[in-house]
């Protein structure tokens, strides 16, 4: 399987801390892939340096054949990631509506109805329908984090990076998070940041597990689920992981 | 010295009325909006005149002068019954010292108060940012600024100066007697906008024209409050100093300058500007003993007072050293202010010499007045005698050089009206009213 | 004049500026170091400082006939008045907004303007001028080496006054008095504690509203007292408050924002090359050049504006 | 429709300043041009703070460059109304790409320091070029010349129209572009700069855009200025002339494009009344800036919008 | 005692906490767990003042402490260390120690007795506590706090990133101050750690408690809470 997205001894230092350690990652099209480790174990600048938010301080990333390790985010997004925030970050003062918009409107541009045919599909996929004109911040914080879930659907990327994407979620949102991604899958990759275990198990392919900044672990969920390292370093020891 | 005799013959007065006709019934067809049909003035009303005021910004010491010696003038016109039997009563409005401020008072005047004339400015940039105003409404207007603005021909025919001379007459006026009473080289310091240009050019021509050298042209930025890095540029073979200087900082400038020199100065020549308003008891003004300056009108009375100086004190309430009587710690801007209650005489000199009635004799005002020359010495003019040019709306006066003895100026030298006469560059009266 | 006695004029002079514009900086540079706020009408405390000097001194003048009395009250209670209203427009307005950085710096612009009109509403629009206690002129020698080797001359011109010196004495003074409260005491503890970390210092019981009030009020004092000290060498004119809070701005950014010995060090820097390049260049294309310095230093190396903590 | 209504309230503004030509008395008829000149002004600082969110202090350069570009070389070159107005428009134009380039790699506070300096520096450049511009004391651009299309500018009907006719161009073209997608990621970029990227727009030229749409349009604002009054001075530079924008703009309603008319007319009555009063009546703006960031940080538009209206654009 | 009754709290337009109800006592230790995001950071600054309530009350000894000014809160004897430690990091480690002694006028004993149960504090005095190492600034960081000599204290993960040897020291520092009387109130990511010193756990879900076990069920039964954490 020909990766569609790789990284190639990836590092990031912040002064002497080695937050991200040469990683090694390999993406399929369609994937699933979760992305797991302890509080502090490097995943969010790991995710930050694939979608540009952060300048890695060495290795390379190559998605669908180009080297984009140099590429301003915004460009990063026109071929075809996206990226949904651990923070929620949508535009709380604009209408839900508009915000799936301006993630639809790079797609369709002028074309009016078509980004509001696409609005409507999309808010009705994460079952935000019939909430266009609140204005987004006015959602309650479950509800905020599937309209960011919407604003990355609406770009029909070909790499969805989640990051967090249960946090502050009730149960019964979970199942239909979890519905969503199934249906996602197979046209879209996902790369998954989540804590909650019972998630990545349920959907993920297979499972990268980072810890201090270098890949622990990777596997399917099984085999993750017995390895005796993770259980030592991950599972046994956190809390709330 | 090149100097063009003005021409002080006054023109035919069949083709004066001529144009007074064409023009009223231009103003009546063509120039008048529909919604501003203005049915002129009854005869009792009172002539309005509008005085723009510098009460704030950079030139209020100025404006407060102005504004009292204004009020002095009208006073004493009311109480000898007006102009053509009519009551004048004054519009103030402020203009910041501000150009565009300028232009929507002038439009104040023209469209709200319907004022009969526009007068007063001071600051050449609020003269210049309201004067196109004043010339698209019609409006007569009077400034008293003596920048050389409206004898250059930048402005418009409705925009006239004939009560004070303008900068360039006074320079060129003050040359010989720098040179030869002063020294030959002068170093010269004047703020670094137009008005301290006009200074810079128009005296380093006079003063070469003489025989004389500029070594140096000290430029001081508008903004600046300390001076004295400026004075250490100086050449030391200077033989007189030329300053003038305007603003809040003037008194900082001549202490400043004091204090740079101690006690070997050289001659200094100043224009009173940079110390108008200023008392020259002042701290640190001491080393003026001795100095020279221009003066618009003497400040301080002299031994041959006229009459008509003694009558302008008493009106605006003036003592003999230039001060409020009221309070001798508040200094007058007595070299400039007289331009005030002169170019009011003018006003009423002009509105009764065409038999002004109301706004559409306006165009008839600025004739009578350009038509205008000899203006004596008098109760209306007590600065001096004065010519004035109807081809370029300025007027040319008498200047005063005084020496500063005792801590009072003392007039050395009045020079002649000629002595500032300069080639017209402008004829204004070809222009259509 | 000669080169070298034009120097030693140009630096003395300078550092005139220097030290009245140290003091002024500090404040804007305590203000936006602790609270995180650019106080646009910094200038406007100046001036206010410049107006109250002569108000001050005027009255008490006219109360104990002359002599320097008016001037020391002035010097004493100029600072106190101007700080007091900057408290009180901090608690009606600053900390109504949540000290918000860019909505703070709107309402210090109509503040700006409110100080501005009050006092030409109220003192005038007339520069008046505020005796020095004491103003001699002190003549300067120069080492000049002729054919029979060195020898001290007077050069023309190069002087200074006392009052000058006073003022440059004065200004050191306060600046070390300043360091020592910030480094030396319990308050200047708590300012820097606030300055460094907000939350956790509300977490360990520091009133942080009132010390943002306290420094406020302090910074505006300084400001007032740049102010006294100025208006005998210049006069006190309400529009005076604008430039100086120019200069101010560049010496602050180029100082580093938030860096009381940056600002100090800005200031010599800007106050001497202000006497010394007016020397060689038009001193308007002096200024232009400073402002478009200060422009380039903050597009260039943004982090200035983040600032340092106080040393 | 909602569109329709919106369209409507604003050719409904148009036409009532159309008729207004006719019916108000000299003085407010005079004001009234003047208004919308400067509120062209403010609707074109509006496009940066109002949609964008970049608070710049220094928009009197940009004012001014329009003015400049039309007045030099109507006064050196003899150039004629028509096209000094183009080279006023392309001065202010390529004076806000280069600002924008520079001032943009940095973000608020910054942004309006260095927005300031450079607007300091351009009006001390002025004075510098004195032999040129006659530094403070400006030039006068005499009425013969003051002739666009074959029609006097110097007329009060044609200025009024003219000035008008500039007016809603701008006015619609803000409209215009606010339903744009270009505009549309501008709110966005206001709203939430790091999101809008991760949508993949590039919002350092969209920003820049923004400078240099904003700049152009202030700048068009300065030559209509200079073009209809017959002034260009160095005091139309300074610093109260970039607060100016702020204050209407915020006094009408930021990010509306109806405010900045409001907020203009409004101030300016305001200040001409309270001149009769007191000397001191830029007290009033500083009071009005003080009482809008405290109580009402959304204008009278946005109050509007807020209350009544919520689409309001 | 400490009893945090149906707060809600938030930022900005966001709500975080609802309708959350938690009870600290003394000499017991209240450990509060949840997935990131369930709000128990949150919890931690609603009750030390550094959020607004938009409704509930914190009572502190039966007063009501919920609406005081932030400052007033350390004021009445909570102690707080802050998850990342939150250190002055510019000040020395005696300046910091100065601002907890500041809070409630401290007698110099308190200090004496601090730098007892942390002697390489007391060999850097004069350092300034950014150039300390991890395990030393959380040293600082709950010296400054017992500073205050607290009746309650709010830890939010203290032994995050530290060696074995520094999380040993830290808890039995907790484990102290508990049997000195302290109530304690304990954000906690290792479930190791949570099960050796905590006398009751509270899990929280979206904002609110989802469940609560003592000391007794948790040690018979170390695998509830992964069950209710989704582990």
């Amino acid at each position: 399987m020909s990766a569609l997205l790789s990284t190639r001894a990836l590092s990031r230092s912040f002064g002497g801390l080695r937050a991200v350690h040469e990683v090694d990652l390999d993406l399929g099209p369609g994937e699933v892939r979760a992305l797991i480790g302890p509080n502090g174990a490097g995943k969010t600048t790991f995710v930050s340096m694939l979608i540009g938010r952060v300048a890695p301080s060495s290795g390379r990333i190559v998605f669908d054949g180009q080297d984009i390790t140099r590429l301003p985010a915004h460009a990063r997004v026109r071929l075809g990631l996206a990226y949904t925030f651990q923070i929620t970050s949508v535009f709380a003062r604009l209408p839900v509506a508009e915000n799936v918009a301006l993630a639809a409107r790079r797609r369709f541009g002028r074309d009016r109805a078509a980004v509001a045919a696409e609005v409507a599909r999309t808010l009705g996929r994460v079952g935000l329908t019939g909430r266009d004109d609140s204005a987004a911040g006015d959602l309650s914080y479950g509800h905020q984090r599937l309209l960011e879930l919407a604003m990355g659907l609406a770009q029909a990327p070909r790499v969805l990076i989640l990051d967090e994407p249960t946090q502050g979620l009730s149960e019964p949102e979970i199942e239909t998070f979890k519905a969503l991604v199934r249906a996602l899958a197979g046209e879209t990759a996902i790369l998954l940041i989540e804590h909650n275990m019972g998630v990545v198990m349920d959907l993920a392919d297979r499972i990268t597990v980072l810890d201090a900044g270098v890949v622990l672990a990777e596997g399917a969920p099984a085999a993750i689920r017995a390895d005796a390292r993770v259980q030592a370093a991950y599972l046994g020891r956190s809390a709330d992981a | 010295m090149p100097v063009t005799k003005t021409d002080a013959a006054p023109r035919s007065p069949a083709r004066r009325s001529a144009i007074k006709t064409l023009a009223a019934a231009a103003a009546g067809t063509a120039s008048l909006p529909l919604w501003a049909r203005y049915a002129g003035a009854e005869s009792a009303a009172p002539i309005r005149i509008g005085f723009q005021m510098h009460a704030t910004g950079i030139g209020a010491a100025y404006g407060r002068w102005y504004d009292r010696t204004t009020r002095a003038a009208l006073r004493l016109i009311n109480e000898a019954g007006g102009i053509n039997g009519r009551p004048v009563e004054l519009v103030t409005e402020d203009d910041g010292t501000d150009p565009k401020r300028g232009a929507e008072v002038v439009e104040k005047f023209a469209s709200l108060h319907r004022c009969d004339v526009g007068y007063g400015t001071l600051f050449s940039h609020v003269v210049m940012g309201s004067a196109p105003r004043a010339g698209e409404l019609k409006l007569p207007y009077f400034v008293v600024s003596e920048g050389h603005h409206v004898a250059s021909g930048a402005l418009n025919r409705w925009t006239l100066q004939p009560g004070i001379t303008d900068v360039k007459s006074q320079v060129l006026a003050m040359a010989p007697f720098v040179r030869e009473n002063l020294g030959r080289k002068v170093t010269m310091i004047f703020p670094d906008y137009a008005f301290g240009h006009d200074h810079r050019d128009f005296f380093s021509e006079a003063i070469e024209a003489q025989g004389g050298e500029v070594v140096a042209k000290l430029a001081i930025p508008p903004t600046e409050t300390s001076f004295t890095k400026y004075f250490a540029k100086i050449p030391r073979e200077t033989e007189v100093i030329y300053h003038v200087m305007v603003g809040p900082s003037v008194l900082t400038f001549v202490k400043e300058m004091g204090e740079f020199f101690g006690p070997s100065r050289p001659e200094i020549f100043g224009f009173i500007d940079s110390l108008e308003s200023v008392d020259l008891q002042s701290p640190g003004l001491d080393f003026l003993e001795g100095t020279y300056f221009w003066e618009g009108m003497p400040r301080y009375v002299q031994p041959d007072q006229t009459e008509f100086d003694r009558h302008y004190r008493a009106a605006i309430g003036i003592d003999e050293n230039g001060a409020l009587a009221a309070d001798p710690s508040d200094v007058s801007a007595y070299a400039h202010m007289f331009g005030c209650w002169e170019t009011l005489y003018v006003i009423k000199a002009g509105m009764e010499a065409c038999g002004y009635r109301g706004p559409d004799d306006r165009a008839a005002l600025v004739e009578a007045v350009e038509a205008m020359t000899e203006m004596p010495l008098s109760n209306e003019h007590p600065q001096g005698a004065k010519l004035f040019n109807g081809r370029t709306h300025q007027v040319f006066g008498p200047q005063y050089i005084s020496k500063v003895e005792n801590g009072r100026l003392v007039v050395q030298a009045e020079t002649p009206i000629e002595a500032g006469f300069y080639p017209d560059e402008v004829d204004y009266t070809t222009q259509s009213l | 004049m000669e080169f070298g006695p034009h120097l030693m004029l140009a630096v003395l002079e300078g550092a005139v500026t220097a030290a009245v514009l140290a003091l002024m900086a500090s404040g804007l540079s305590l203000v936006f170091g602790v609270m995180r706020v650019v106080n646009v009408a910094h200038g406007q405390f100046f001036m206010l400082g410049a107006v109250l000097a002569w108000a001050v001194s005027s009255a008490v003048s006219s109360a104990l006939g002359g002599g320097a009395f008016g001037f020391v009250a002035a010097v004493l209670l100029a600072p106190v008045i101007a700080g007091a209203l900057a408290v009180a427009a901090d608690l009606t307005v600053l900390k109504r907004v949540g000290y918000d950085p860019e909505r703070t710096i709107v309402a210090t612009i109509g503040l700006l303007y409110i100080l501005q009109q009050a006092a030409l509403m109220t003192y005038g629009p007339e520069a008046r001028p505020v005796a020095p206690p004491f103003n001699d002129r002190l003549a300067l020698p120069w080492v000049a080496f002729g054919p029979e080797g060195p020898r001290l001359i007077w050069p023309w011109g190069l002087s200074i006054t006392s009052y000058k010196l006073f003022v440059m004495g004065a200004a050191a003074a306060v600046l070390a008095g300043l360091w020592a409260l910030m480094t030396r005491t319990g308050i200047g503890l708590v300012m820097r504690a606030t300055q460094l970390d907000r939350e956790t210092a509300q977490a360990f019981g520091i009133p942080v509203e009132r010390v943002y009030a306290g420094v406020f009020g302090l910074g505006a004092a300084l400001a007032a007292l740049a102010g006294v000290l100025i208006v005998p060498i210049q006069q006190a004119h309400y529009l005076m408050g604008g430039d100086a809070l120019l200069l101010s701005f560049i010496v602050v950014i180029i100082g580093g924002l938030g860096s009381l010995g940056g600002t100090v060090i800005a200031a010599l820097l800007i106050g001497l090359s202000d006497g010394i390049v007016s020397v060689f260049f038009s001193p308007t294309l002096a200024k232009i050049l400073a402002t478009l310095l200060v422009a380039l230093v903050l597009v260039f190396r943004p982090e200035g504006l983040r600032g340092k903590a106080a040393r | 429709m909602r569109g329709g209504r919106i369209i409507g309230l604003h050719l409904g503004l148009i036409a009532v300043l159309f008729a207004l030509n006719f019916l108000l008395p000299a003085y407010s008829h005079g004001t009234v041009a003047r208004v919308m000149v400067l509120a062209t002004y403010a609707m074109g600082y509006n496009i940066l703070f109002g949609y964008t969110g970049l608070l710049s202090l220094g928009h009197a350069m940009f004012f001014a460059a329009g003015m400049y570009g039309l007045a030099m070389p109507m006064t050196h070159l003899g150039l004629g109304a028509g096209p000094a107005l183009l080279t006023g428009i392309g001065a202010a134009a390529v004076l806000s790409l280069g600002v924008g380039l520079l001032a943009l790699r940095t973000r608020g506070v910054a942004f309006m320091i260095v927005t300031l300096m450079f607007a300091q520096a351009a009006w001390l450049t002025i004075l510098l070029a004195g032999r040129w511009t006659r530094g403070d004391e400006g030039v006068v651009i005499p009425q013969a010349d003051r002739v666009l299309l074959g029609l006097d500018l110097s007329d009060p009907q044609t200025r009024y129209l003219a000035a008008l006719a500039l007016f809603s161009a701008v006015l619609f073209g803000t409209l215009w572009l606010v339903r744009q997608p270009m505009g549309r990621v501008l709110v966005a970029i206001r709203e939430n700069e790091d999101r809008a990227e991760l949508l993949g727009y590039d919002t350092f030229r969209h920003k820049l855009g923004a400078v240099v749409l904003s700049g152009t349009v202030s700048g068009a604002a300065g030559a209509a200025y200079g073009l209809f009054f017959g002034y260009a001075g160095a005091s139309f530079a300074e610093t109260h002339y970039s607060i100016f924008p702020l204050l209407w703009v915020l006094l009408g309603g930021a990010g509306t494009v109806i405010g900045p008319f409001l907020g203009t007319l409004f101030m300016f009555y305001l200040i001409d009344l309270a001149s009769g009063l007191t000397p001191a009546y830029m007290l009033i703006a500083g009071v009005a800036l003080v009482l809008l960031t405290l109580f009402a940080p959304q204008g009278l538009a946005g109050e509007i919008r807020r209350r009544w209206w919520r689409g309001l654009p | 005692m400490l009893e945090v009754r149906n707060i809600a709290a938030g930022y900005g337009p966001v709500r975080v906490l609802r309708g959350l109800s938690l009870t600290v006592r003394p000499g017991e230790i209240t450990c509060l767990l949840g997935r990131n995001g369930a709000g128990k950071t949150t919890a931690m600054k609603a009750i030390m003042g550094l959020l607004p309530l938009s409704g509930g009350q914190v009572l502190l000894d039966g007063e009501d402490i919920g609406r005081l000014p932030a400052h007033e809160v350390p004021r009445r004897g909570i102690g707080y260390i802050p998850q990342g430690r939150r250190l002055f990091a510019d000040l020395t480690v005696a300046q910091n120690l100065e601002i907890g002694m500041r809070c409630r006028k401290s007698p110099p004993e308190v200090r004496d007795r601090v730098l007892a149960m942390f002697p390489r504090l007391a060999d850097r005095m004069g350092q300034r506590a950014g150039t300390l190492s991890g395990g030393e600034q959380q040293m600082l960081a709950t010296a400054r706090a017992l500073c205050l000599a607290p009746r309650v204290l709010l830890l939010d993960e203290p032994t995050e990133g530290l060696q074995p040897s520094m999380i040993a020291l830290i808890r039995d520092t907790v484990l102290r101050l508990r049997d000195e009387g302290v109530a304690i109130l304990l954000v906690e990511q290792r479930l190791d750690a949570v099960l050796a010193t905590a006398d009751r756990a509270v899990i929280l879900e979206t904002g609110a408690v989802r469940a609560e076990a003592d000391a007794a069920r948790l040690r018979t039964d170390p695998d509830l809470l992964r069950r209710h954490l989704g582990v």
